[in-house]
């Protein structure tokens, strides 16, 4: 290979293997969109709560995968988009969109109010910042009688969308949960590729050097705080569209921890590795628990402690072993 | 005014508590940089170990038997910890297996003694309560603050003035040089997380007449550990002292003050000490770097 | 079948499914497991059927919450093509399944979630309640107490919904009878292992008495401390039934002396149908039954009255012919649904005594 | 002319231990002027002290005529006042471009920009290439700033920060770790920088010192020893007996063309 | 004289990737082999090959006779290896007497923390100081300091001088010819050749990898221009 081709690969994308990926995506997509069309009711809400969880599994990846920040605290503005947008719902309207809107906005803001306590910080302080902000705003869902307290929020009527009908199956629900997710995916991973996903990267590798370069981390950190909050919202936002109910465990720790796992189980840093961590996460802990006789938690301690030995990197770190492979061979 | 200085000798004792439970999560992450997230597993395995030698508290021998056989327990526990954490030198993937662990341990646990909540008595000649400030005062409590003293000078001692502690703060800070001056640093490795594992189930079997045995506990002492850890400085054996301390009193102290908040108090003081001090209020040598 | 419409037929003929949700882990889990058994326990002695039905029980974990509970729900109704669910011990989860079993017209029998709201303000034709609300559980208590105590009582529970309905139920007849307030203070919820603060706070009045809410282990932790800080010699402790009830009781063992609560159900209650019951529960379990056994048992005997009635087998027959089941006959004594589908029924007053070496929930009086 | 940089009585103390004490210095533009001394003399320190990354004690740093002295490091750094780190200091987990298109991003304010990809900035890509060739990094561009030796830290480092467009560059011993090959090209780049650039650098190999410097500035125990011309500097007795001890002339190679 | 160290085919690198690609080095007993090579030939990944820093994937690496191709670092070490590391890699939140202690060997003969002070003053100094608290200088002097008080029959230097002032160079090189004369052979990766020609018995270079040349240091010196084409000068 020569120099110039070397230089080409930094991003990640070459020209021969763009036409590949494309397929891939392309095909990925089509089979999800057409899986209303042959599975039932159940494995698409199922489905629907996936990718909905996955937009919040990539807004934690923003930080701690791309900015190296781990956060147990994204569940808070998942919650916050995901009370709004209930909200929304019940007093104002059932246009999706707007839900949509909401929530985003509910994150942004609710990230941009707490995000400066924790930004200053980094590592497990980080970690222990953003569970604090996630376990006070709970406390505030869990006792909060406007939004139903430890009760939850119910009483969300059926979205709608673009003043259709009410969308009462769950495929449909789906369809519209599936195209929210891809844009925010493909939004997540615009600002990943972009000069600032490569500051963040920065950020996570050197702080110093980067103050030493001219940067002022601090604010790019909180810049990237703010737009995981905005992400983080949206998935509530998707996650209330399809639940039509909120309570305070959507908010809690678990979700939170979850979220994160999810994030090292994909590889952290990648996008679509820790969206199939969220699926596994996710299909082990509701599908299986019951199948197991409640032993949920220990199959899902037991995948944890499999993924470690077995994809160090994560789901998308076993990927880039095959290619590595592969070219080695070439 | 007599409120007061009982939940502040109340909080005491829980600190001392703290201390003890927080210490070998402190060693284990300051000193070996793994944070380990079965911490709050293995301190639940201590207190089944008192549930099952000394529930009903009827013989001081069989609890004070059930400390070495936590501690047993938990270094076995500990040990095996070790070993897998080795896998990965990666936090965040550590963290996942930690947790992983945790999980099965603490299913497993459930599998063995149930679901419902047990409870530890005090032993016998401990467990009736003496008149302090005018208020009865559980002996048992006061007895928790004597041991938190004896361990927090025995720890600092080892840890910070020997050989032995210089040898694990450098495996910390540099495997592979340590290994290099012909040190087995496995066995440091897997000791470091013996011991502390051991401190975390020998805290279960002392909070047993406290806090009793139950599913979940373990994840509530692991955040409060986890919360005292961060406040006192990663692997700083006075932090660890200073941070159970601060935290028992928020609590003890603070819930009597301001009953309504007790539910931010304490990660309210953490975020106050954090944003003031990040690096925690004493941290260890080992978490500054040029 | 596609996920596009909405569908959800009936079972007709001999066979019948329901499923049963019901935490099999988390800090719920003990509950879990007797209500399982309670169910159980109601099948075996009918013969593996209800409404004369061969029933299959497919069951499904509730977890701690609605985030487990809800698509274990939604699993088993449209997945597993339950006819009826019977469970939800979490009141969230209760009242996030509502809309979900309103709309796919699918009964829904809760057997503990004690929420007010789940058969008041957002009842529906398709969620009954075989266990409890929670003001009802805590309102029979008040008037007792207000003539037993001289004095002020102090109020104190979980913070989380059913601690405050619990004690809203309470004060309302408290006071109505006379009774007057010393104090009171919800504690975080899930995150209170030590109460000596609260407790101190509690002699610093004057209370003559405390009526407290807490379930779990916490119950175990107030009532546990409460005798240690020295308030049970000088202070009555009250409460809702759950704070002494099952295996909580059993963890606390000798502290909970003299505690007195207010519930509809207590093994101790001495009727030939309860005794019976017990008998033959622990006979199949080895342990005596709770009222979450019991709660789970009755709502068996519900659904075989309502499937009798119900001859097509779906869930809109069904949830019609609940409304005319009429009266229970159950180990609790004879109870039957109000116009909000809620347990109409009896409370009693159980006071903590030893018995042969264990503790029990003596059945002092009946409550009105 | 007036000087690009110039510090006045520059303190810096750690604790008891004051490294930097009372340091005056003036930096010409378009000089390039070396920093010797012994170890632990308070180079490195003075650099830090300078560049912002540690506070003074006391004293002051004037660049380009102002007072930057309470100026954070970014803000100096923004102002084209720079410097390379002693022990490398690089993105490790960042490809080997994007460790110098961090550098060339920040000058171009294109940094928080993300309505494109990265590459799709072609100007940006082109110029960090082309500083990595300047260095001899050009085919490593792919690789993970950690899969680099020693060296070629070295070099990367050089590349980044010349990248960042400076006005004056502190180089922290440059050519430490470089092979001869490397040193040599180091040099050669040195040389070929555009003139108005104002160099300070740091640097136990004297070769390349007599080579490069206008100017040489002696640090002794955190003060100055003595300044002057390259020759004044080798002929002075004082800083022989500080520095540089038995003077090393005799010829690499014995035998052979040169 | 039998050889202290002897290398044959050594293979090894980083994630499948191959940097030493078939290597052949030996080491007479008491004497100096330089190993010289551009940046990244493969000299610090050789260094910790052989102290089992990096696992090998094929080749042999005898110590004395013994074969600890693949063994664990402090396998090595304690059949009588110390590593001067690239980078120096003290221990930076340890005190430098910390740092030393750790070194010191119970019943130490040659060379004891009253030696390694008397001989390099500065540490003794700055002996309360943390191992982040120092000069670079000061750093390699301890890391000198430390590896010395493992009293090692084999040394490997991975360029000991760099970041050190020319005086202290001096120092350091009497300090190596006095521990050539007490009988340790070492291996010394170096990039000041004044040093290495002044120390090393033998010079062996490296490229991409490979040994391509191995000789005395008389004979390397004396032919200037395969020197340059070797090690890529001029
Ligand atoms: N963080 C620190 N804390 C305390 N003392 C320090 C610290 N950093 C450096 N020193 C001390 O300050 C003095 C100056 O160090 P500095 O790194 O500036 O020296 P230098 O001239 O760059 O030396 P070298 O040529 O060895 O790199 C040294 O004696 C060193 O021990
Ligand atoms: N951790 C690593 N992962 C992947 N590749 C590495 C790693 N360390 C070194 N390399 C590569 O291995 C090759 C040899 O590196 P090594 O450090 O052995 O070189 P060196 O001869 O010591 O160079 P220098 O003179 O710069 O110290 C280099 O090309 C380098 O890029
Ligand atoms: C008594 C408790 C089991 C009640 C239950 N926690 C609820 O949410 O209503
Ligand atoms: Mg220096
Ligand atoms: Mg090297």
């Amino acid at each position: 290979m020569s120099a110039a081709e070397r230089t080409q690969a930094v991003d990640g994308i070459r020209p021969r293997r763009t036409a590949g990926k494309a397929v891939v995506a392309v095909a990925v997509l089509l089979l999800l969109a057409a899986a209303p069309l042959v599975l039932g009711a159940y494995p698409v809400s199922t489905m629907t709560r996936i990718l909905a969880f996955a937009v919040l599994v990539l807004s934690v990846d923003l930080l701690t995968g791309v900015t190296g920040l781990p956060t147990l605290g994204q569940a808070a503005y998942f919650g916050a988009g995901a009370y709004t947008a209930a909200l929304v719902g019940i007093h104002l309207t059932s246009d999706a969109s707007v839900q949509l809107l909401a929530g985003l906005v509910a994150g942004l803001v609710t990230a941009a109010l707490t995000g400066w306590v924790a930004v200053r910080a980094r590592g497990v302080v980080f970690l222990m910042l953003t569970l604090a902000i996630g376990e006070s705003v709970h406390q505030v869902a869990d006792t909060w009688s406007v939004v139903g307290a430890s009760n939850g929020l119910a009483g969300m009527p059926p979205i709608t969308l673009f003043g259709g009908p009410p969308l009462l199956a769950a495929g449909f629900v789906y369809w519209w949960v599936l195209a929210a997710a891809v844009v925010v995916f493909a939004a997540v991973a615009l600002v990943v590729r972009s000069p600032y996903g490569r500051t963040l990267r920065g950020i996570r590798d050197n702080e110093a050097r980067m103050r030493a370069l001219g940067y002022r981390p601090a604010l790019a950190r909180y810049g990237v705080f703010c737009l995981a909050g905005a992400v983080a919202g949206t998935g509530g936002a998707l996650w209330a569209a399809h639940a039509r109910f909120v309570s305070p465990g959507d908010l809690g720790f678990e979700v939170a921890a979850l979220a994160l796992l999810s994030v090292v189980i994909g590889g952290a840093g990648s996008l679509w590795g820790p969206c199939l961590g969220a699926a596994l996460v996710l299909l082990v802990r509701d599908n299986l628990s019951a199948a197991v006789g409640g032993h949920g938690p220990l199959v899902l301690g037991l995948v944890f402690v499999a993924v470690v030995f077995l994809l160090p990197r994560g789901v998308a770190g076993l990927a880039a072993g095959i290619r590595r492979r592969k070219e080695g061979l070439s | 005014m007599v409120t007061y200085l009982v939940g502040a000798l109340n909080g005491l004792a829980m600190g001392s508590l703290l201390f003890a439970i927080a210490l070998g999560l402190s060693l284990v992450f300051g000193m070996m940089d793994v944070l380990n997230l079965a911490h709050g597993a293995v301190y639940l395995v201590g207190a089944y170990v008192a549930v099952a030698l000394a529930g009903d508290g009827a013989s001081p021998a069989a609890f004070v038997l059930a400390v070495p056989a936590a501690a047993g327990a938990g270094a076995v526990l500990g040990g095996v910890l070790a070993g897998l954490s080795r896998a990965t030198p990666h936090h965040l993937d550590q963290a996942l297996l930690t947790l992983g662990v945790s999980l099965v341990v603490a299913e497993l646990l459930s599998v063995f003694f149930g679901n419902d909540v047990h409870s530890v008595a005090a032993p016998a000649p401990v467990a009736g309560s003496v008149t302090v400030f005018g208020e009865s005062y559980p002996v048992y409590r006061l007895l928790v603050i004597g041991f938190g003293v004896v361990l927090a000078v025995g720890v600092y001692a080892l840890v910070e003035r020997s050989r032995l502690g210089s040898l694990i703060r450098a495996t910390v800070a540099d495997r592979g040089m340590v290994s290099a001056l012909g040190v087995h640093t496995g066995r440091v490795l897997v000791g470091v997380f013996a011991a502390g594992a051991g401190l975390a189930a020998v805290g279960g079997v002392l909070a047993g007449p406290i806090l009793g045995a139950a599913p979940g506990l373990d994840e509530k002492v692991l955040l409060l550990a986890l919360v005292v850890v961060v406040i006192g400085g990663l692997g700083s054996v006075r932090g660890a002292l200073l941070g159970a301390v601060l935290i028992g009193q928020v609590q003890a102290l603070g819930t009597t003050l301001l009953p309504e908040y007790a539910s931010f108090l304490v990660f309210a003081a953490m975020a106050l000490v954090l944003l003031l001090r990040p690096a925690g209020l004493l941290p260890a040598r080992t978490a500054v770097h040029a | 079948g596609s996920s596009l419409d909405q569908s959800g037929g009936g079972q007709a003929g001999d066979a019948v499914k329901i499923g049963l949700l019901v935490p099999l882990s988390g800090v719920y889990a003990p509950l879990g497991e007797d209500m399982r058994n309670g169910f159980q326990l109601y099948l075996d002695q009918h013969g593996g059927k209800l409404g004369g039905r061969t029933t299959e029980v497919v069951t499904g974990d509730e977890g701690e919450g609605p985030q487990t509970g809800v698509p274990a729900a939604q699993k088993l109704v449209t997945q597993d093509q339950a006819t009826a669910v019977v469970g939800v011990v979490n009141s969230a989860t209760a009242l996030g399944l509502r809309d979900f079993f309103h709309e796919s017209k699918k009964p829904l029998l809760v057997a503990n979630a004690g929420a007010d709201d789940i058969t008041a303000a957002r009842k529906s034709e398709y969620v009954w309640r075989t266990s409890f609300s929670n003001g009802k559980v805590g309102a029979p208590l008040g008037a007792a107490v207000a003539k037993e105590v001289e004095g002020g009582v102090y109020l104190i529970a979980a913070d989380y919904a059913a601690g405050r309905e619990m004690v809203a139920g309470f004060r309302r007849t408290f006071e109505a009878a006379g009774g007057k307030v010393a104090g009171e203070e919800y504690t975080p919820f899930g995150k209170t292992q030590d109460f000596q603060p609260f407790l101190s706070a509690i002699r610093g009045t004057d209370a003559k008495a405390v009526y407290a809410f807490y379930a779990g282990a916490e119950a175990v932790s107030f009532v546990k401390q409460y005798r240690q800080f020295g308030l049970a010699d000088s202070t009555p402790l009250y409460g809702a039934g759950f704070l002494t009830e099952g295996g909580v009781l059993d963890a606390q063992g000798d502290a909970a002396a003299g505690v007195k609560t207010a519930l509809h159900y207590s093994s101790e209650l001495d009727t030939p149908r309860n005794k019976e019951f017990v008998d033959a529960y622990r006979k199949a379990y080895d342990e005596a039954p709770t009222v979450y056994a019991v709660q789970a048992y009755d709502s068996a005997a519900v659904l075989d009255k309502a499937l009798a009635d119900a001859p097509g087998g779906t869930g809109e027959e069904v949830a019609k012919a609940l409304a005319g089941v009429g009266p229970i006959d159950s180990p609790r004594g004879r109870w039957s649904f109000d116009a909000d589908h809620d347990a109409q029924q009896k409370y009693y007053l159980r006071e903590v005594r030893d018995s042969g070496g264990t503790m029990v929930n003596a059945v002092v009086s009946e409550l009105s | 002319m007036t000087p690009l940089l110039e510090l006045r009585g520059l303190t810096r103390a750690y604790g008891s231990l004051t490294a930097v004490s009372g340091v005056d210095l003036s930096v010409l533009p378009g000089e390039r002027h070396a920093l010797i001394g012994p170890n632990g003399a308070g180079k490195s320190t003075l650099f830090a002290t300078v560049a912002g990354t540690l506070p003074a004690t006391a004293g002051t740093v004037l660049f380009d005529g102002a007072d930057v002295t309470a100026l954070p490091e970014a803000k100096r750094a923004r102002r084209g006042l720079l410097r390379t780190y002693q022990h490398s200091s690089v993105f490790l987990g960042c490809s080997v471009l994007d460790n110098v298109a961090l550098a060339v991003q920040r000058v171009h304010r294109v940094a928080h920009r993300f309505d494109r990809a990265a590459r799709r900035f072609r100007r940006t890509e082109a110029e960090a290439l082309r500083h990595l060739e300047s260095v001899g990094l050009a085919g490593r561009g792919a690789d993970p700033a950690a899969a680099l030796s020693h060296g070629e830290r070295r070099q990367l480092e050089v590349a980044m920060v010349l990248a960042a467009e400076p006005s004056l560059v502190m180089f922290d011993e440059p050519t430490a770790g470089m092979s001869a090959a490397e040193t040599e090209r180091f040099a050669a780049l040195v040389e070929r920088l555009p003139s108005e650039l104002t160099l300070l650098i740091v640097e136990h190999d004297l070769d390349v010192v007599f080579r490069l410097a206008d100017r040489v500035t002696v640090l002794h125990l955190g003060q100055v020893l003595a300044s002057g011309t390259a020759e004044q500097i080798r002929a002075d007795d004082a800083v022989r007996a500080a520095y540089l001890g038995s003077a090393r002339t005799d010829d690499l190679f014995t035998g052979g063309t040169p | 004289m039998t050889d202290v160290l002897t290398v044959a085919d050594l293979r090894a690198g980083y994630a499948g990737s191959t940097v030493l690609d078939g290597v052949d080095l030996s080491v007479p007993a008491g004497s100096f082999v330089a190993l010289l090579g551009r940046n990244g030939a493969g000299k610090t990944t050789f260094m910790h090959t052989v102290m089992g820093l990096v696992k090998p994937y094929s080749g042999s690496v005898l110590v004395a006779g013994r074969e600890l191709a693949g063994a664990a670092t402090h396998t090595v070490a304690r059949s009588g290896v110390a590593i001067v590391p690239q980078g120096r890699r003290v221990f930076a939140p340890l005190t430098v007497a910390e740092n030393l202690g750790l070194a010191a060997r119970r019943g130490a003969r040659t060379w004891t923390l009253e030696r390694v002070y008397e001989l390099m003053p500065r540490l003794a100094e700055r002996r309360g100081h943390r191992g982040d608290q120092l000069s670079g200088g000061e750093q390699q002097m301890l890391a000198i300091g430390r590896a010395l008080l493992r009293e090692p029959r084999l040394l490997l230097l991975d360029e000991p001088s760099d970041g050190l002032a020319p005086a202290v160079v001096d120092q350091v090189a009497e300090l190596l010819e006095g521990l050539r004369g007490e009988g340790i052979a070492a291996v010394l990766v170096e990039q000041d050749l004044h040093l290495a020609f002044r120390l090393a018995d033998e010079v062996a270079v490296m490229q991409k990898g490979r040994i391509v040349h191995r000789g005395p240091t008389a004979d390397f010196r004396a032919d200037r221009t395969r020197a340059h084409a070797l090690l890529g000068v001029g």
